[in-house]
């Protein structure tokens, strides 16, 4: 299957063969054997890069959480049928980097940005964050609103990239 | 103000704050309420109360900032005292006045003792009157004027909120183009976290140390300093490890930064726990401000001084005299550990805790509301759990706080405590070559482990395909046991 | 026996005590090795370390006290020194002579010094040399021997296994008629608890205070002393709270009493951490024995004397000298919680852990290997955590050490976390008014607390009637979480 | 229903009319109302004496194991059918008061002891502990052995109570 890590947007393809112990899968292609120990506290002791680890895995979801002693990782399992060939970005999608509240939205449905353009301002913890376009595009659709609460990777709003050789009006 | 014995305590927070100060009145047998907004009705610190009251929506504004609903809480509840934690109300001199006037006494310094230290400006006055050298800087939230000191001072230079503290509503401008947009970003900031727009201009010192001074005032105009720390290490302008003593200054200046701290504590009239934050900068050290309040750092002093700062809160409000702390001994380090994500510009994070395992072991103390099965939100501050490690000295204290690091367990939200044992283990850390530059820094090159990460991927495959079997989350919280549902998966041995 | 820095440590025992070192060895890099019975294969301290061998079945005499595969699962693991730990195999001279043979460093006493402080009738004897005073006593297991030694000293006396230590194989004999069934079970037990059945009487005093020293020697011949404990409150003879400083004991007799440790260890040759224990009786002290090994209760001693005692171990068994101990400040009182009914005459009890709270906040420290979901058996001692506060005073310390008995909560296994609560908050605990009889004295009148008995008995039936669907218990281990089934129940609020 | 309290021995009678918030049940006939609040772990906090405590409540095999703050309590339900009227001793039986291994029987089924006689002795955490008849009686049977392990609670042996009047041998 196809793994998607959330915070460095690494992909990981893993297929299981044996659940174990020891776990044994092939990782990116290369085959790995996983010793394993179940706890009975519901975690797992691994070893893993020589170091003996505490390990837990958890879904809910669409994320499945693991910790690795202190380290923690999210993953999101990438549906097959936009697997593989996943199409660039003909529908560029700007999902919430962080679960937070939606405070300013700077454009409306239908406008056409340049690279740079801010586009939507989240507050979470009294940060805020902007949001900024990648490249000229135009805004295709808006499902949030201002003042909404949003998990994050909700998406705030989907774009069409524009030719940016193409002249276009800043709103 | 109220004085006398305390006997009901009102502890106007939430989070690890709430239930280090139960824990004391506890010790002491002074009666604690718990108050919470909607979002926090099954926190620990609810449970942990004697009594607990609901004060408002999650909104923060609505809730913890709430002064007459918290106040009103106090009363119905037989509360005699107020302790307002640290942010939220707690450098507040309204709330502290009308919690005075309500007749309850406020766990902190007097309502015009909070004006003063709160207001910059006269805070900088006061540190230049009494001899203690200050950046340069100004208050305005104006284009122009902030122009002109800039052009004064060079670029880059710092803003702040005026009313702030622990790090919020700061923002540093390199170019003129930038001043504009980030001034009114400031104010808007400043508004919605202090509820005081007003904004503060300084010079930026390029790589400075953190320096603070723990002090502790009493009714009688006596001050003492219980030494410093060194919180250097911070990102958005927020520390996350503190250490005492600091490593990096001389005794000398040591002695003279602690003698700046009495003057202006003693100057301001100051009373009850506080903190003299100053820079240094080389040989130099300029005053930053005055936090009239309990610090989120402040057991790595209580470690070194053999006291209990909340309960020195709470005696010298009921009028005993302060006590001259004894000799400080060995080395105390804090790392705080943050709902947040070290490999994305420490963005929040939020998310359910789905499995915990807190560090223990000699010199390890750890303040957290951590709990299983707690939700954790994004409507207050990030702050997970601090841990305290206390070593004979300052390697002993970084060696116990690497592997008291290595314990700790948080799975459903993503957080900071691999980073921080980078951080910790790092040569440059154990050298202790530390600045407030240190932690942009060390987070460019820092990368989640390698081998952590691939058998993570792995896990988490295992997981997935476990998980088809597996119940979903229902929306309420009816279920028999929050365990029961949450599809986690065991790799069982055979033996 | 080797020497010089130690690499990967293998440690030779169980429970909270195994996990105590292990914590130590990695703070200071070094790695650890597990040892396991077939009954603790799923215990944290296999968990925790760094590699783990199993190395017998359940009986201790076949695991726990098999020196030959200790030793073979060190050398197969690469394991450069032995850690003890106490009871097992921690005070035998001969384990101590195999480790050395196998090129092995044993942190503890060398075997010559094991042996000398083992034998009670030599050690008795040389205290008498050095100065010391004795109860006292003769060695024997014969009947006759000991009805002429009762009779010289007047009933009752004591039976002690002369191996023996940790309060185990202690009898007190009031009448000549329980005498020889009292030799018998003494001997029996005695034999397999040290595998040797030798037994020492003793004149039994009335109602001593049981004080001790701790001490550390080095090979260098210089043997120091951290301060006394008062050990006083025991049950079957087996310490169940202890302090430091003793609040009982004058300056005077707190001098003579270390000076008397360091001279009775210096004579022996003593070296790494050991205890020489006292009975004080009103203006007396006697000599009792040498503990030649790490006490349960050491970390009352690490937090006034700022130290990390299996690293002082650690490194005088690395050539290290033995520094002198700073001077000691506070007051620390450790309560030990028992898998035992305290309601019952501590009667041992078993079962599982299904829910737990650990107590924490300022000063306060607990040692334990419990966990969520591991099965507290019967084979081994009953100890299940050890609750130590530090204050800066006994005051503090008490009040702190009461408030987190209150937090202490493991539900599935009968343990004494109430009944010490009981102890620790009695007006006699608080006036220092302690003996060796305070215990059997205060559990005559001790009671489980009405209100808490009759709130658990209406839980106990909201339980039994939500149990009709509850999921019983599989018989093996591979249910998906031991959480789901546990038949807990939750009483919801609506809002 | 009724449960008896295995440390004290103690019975209760409790109805539950309602399970709670709050609770609302007879003890020993008397009404009482139990306020309770549940925790994300699975306990509860309860009003109790005047204190707020956390307790939890689980049940295993027979066994209701319960905790409140730092105090446990083990408790087991007596069955209707032996319910109110539970006949005195008319079958004594000998149940082991802690899990353990038993060490030794000093008697034999058919014998008859006289009150005080040694029966059997226990280890358990290397602590012996024996158990004696409490008035004289036959020893109907015995159903373990020497060197068995055994949980609290187990059967250890049954008697039958003798008119102590009468005169007998001691085995």
């Amino acid at each position: 299957m196809k793994l998607r890590e959330l915070s460095s947007g690494r992909q990981f393809d893993v297929e299981v063969e044996h659940p174990g112990p020891p776990i044994k899968a092939t990782l990116d292609g290369a085959a790995l054997s996983l010793a394993t120990r179940a706890q009975p506290d519901g975690a797992t002791i691994i070893e893993c890069g020589g170091r003996r680890l505490r390990a837990f895995a958890a879904r809910r979801g669409d994320a499945i959480f693991v910790s690795v002693g202190p380290s923690t990782f999210t993953f999101a399992a990438i549906a097959a049928s936009r697997g593989a060939g996943r199409h660039s970005l003909a529908t560029p999608i700007l999902t919430a980097p962080m679960p937070g509240k939606v405070l300013k939205i700077m454009v409306a449905e239908g406008d056409e940005v340049e690279a740079g353009r801010a586009l939507i301002t989240m507050e979470a913890m009294k940060m805020e964050t902007t949001l900024s376009a990648e490249g000229p595009a135009r805004i295709k659709r808006i499902p949030v609103s201002a003042g909404q609460m949003v998990d994050a990777g909700a998406v705030l709003m989907e774009l069409s990239p524009i030719d940016s050789a193409k002249p276009q009006s800043d709103r | 103000m109220a004085s006398g014995m305390i006997k009901k305590l009102l502890i106007a927070n939430r989070g690890e704050i709430a239930l280090r100060v139960i824990r004391t009145a506890r010790a002491l047998g002074i009666q604690t309420v718990a108050v919470y907004s909607q979002a926090d009705a099954m926190m620990p610190h609810v449970a942990a109360a004697d009594d607990a009251r609901p004060i408002g929506p999650a909104e923060a504004a609505q809730s913890y900032l709430n002064s007459s609903a918290i106040i009103q809480a106090a009363l119905a509840a037989g509360a005699d005292a107020i302790h307002p934690g640290y942010g939220f109300l707690s450098e507040n001199a309204d709330f502290a006045a009308a919690v005075s006037s309500a007749g309850l006494n406020f766990i902190g310094p007097p309502a015009q003792v909070l004006a003063a230290a709160g207001d910059k400006v006269g805070a900088r006055q006061l540190a230049q009157r009494v001899g203690v050298p200050v950046v340069p800087g100004t208050e305005t939230a104006d284009l122009a004027t902030a122009r002109n000191f800039a052009a004064l001072t060079g670029y880059p230079i710092m803003i702040k909120a005026a009313a702030g503290g622990g790090g919020r509503g700061i923002r540093v401008v390199a170019a003129e183009a930038e001043l504009g947009p980030a001034l009114e970003t400031a104010a808007r900031e400043a508004q919605a976290a202090f509820n005081d727009g007003r904004l503060f201009l300084e010079r930026y010192l390029e790589a400075p140390r953190h320096i603070e001074v723990q002090i502790v005032g009493d009714r009688y105009g006596r001050v003492v300093a219980m030494g410093e720390r060194e919180c250097s290490l911070q990102r958005r302008h927020q520390k996350i490890i503190e250490e005492s003593p600091s490593a990096g200054i001389t005794a000398a200046m040591r002695g003279a930064i602690i003698e700046a701290a009495v003057a202006l504590a003693s100057a301001v009239g100051y009373r009850n726990a506080g903190t003299v934050e100053f820079l240094v900068d080389g040989d130099n050290f300029y005053f930053l401000e005055i936090n009239a309040r309990l610090q989120v750092e402040h057991p790595v002093t209580e470690l070194r001084f053999d006291c209990d700062l909340v309960a020195h809160q709470l005696s010298v409000a009921a009028g005993d005299p302060v006590r001259e702390p004894p000799a400080p001994r060995g080395h105390a380090i804090e790392c705080r550990i943050y709902a947040e994500d070290a490999r994305n510009d420490f963005r929040p994070a939020a998310g359910p805790v789905l499995y915990l395992q807190i560090p223990a072991g000699p010199g390890i103390r750890v303040d957290t509301f951590l709990a299983p099965g707690i939700e954790i939100g994004t409507h207050y501050d990030g702050l997970l759990a601090k841990l305290i490690a206390y070593g004979h000295d300052r390697d002993e204290a970084r060696r116990r706080t690497a592997a008291a690091l290595d314990e700790f367990m948080l799975t459903g939200v993503t957080h900071t405590a691999a980073f921080l044992r980078g951080v910790v283990a790092s040569e440059r850390f154990a050298r202790a070559e530390l600045s407030t530059r240190f932690i942009e820094q060390f987070v460019r090159q820092w990368r989640a482990p390698e081998d952590s990460l691939n058998a993570a991927a792995v896990l988490a495959a295992v997981a997935q395909n476990a998980a088809a079997a597996a119940v979903s989350r229902p929306a309420d919280r009816r279920s028999r046991s929050p365990w029961e549902t949450l599809g986690s998966i065991n790799f069982w041995s055979r033996s």
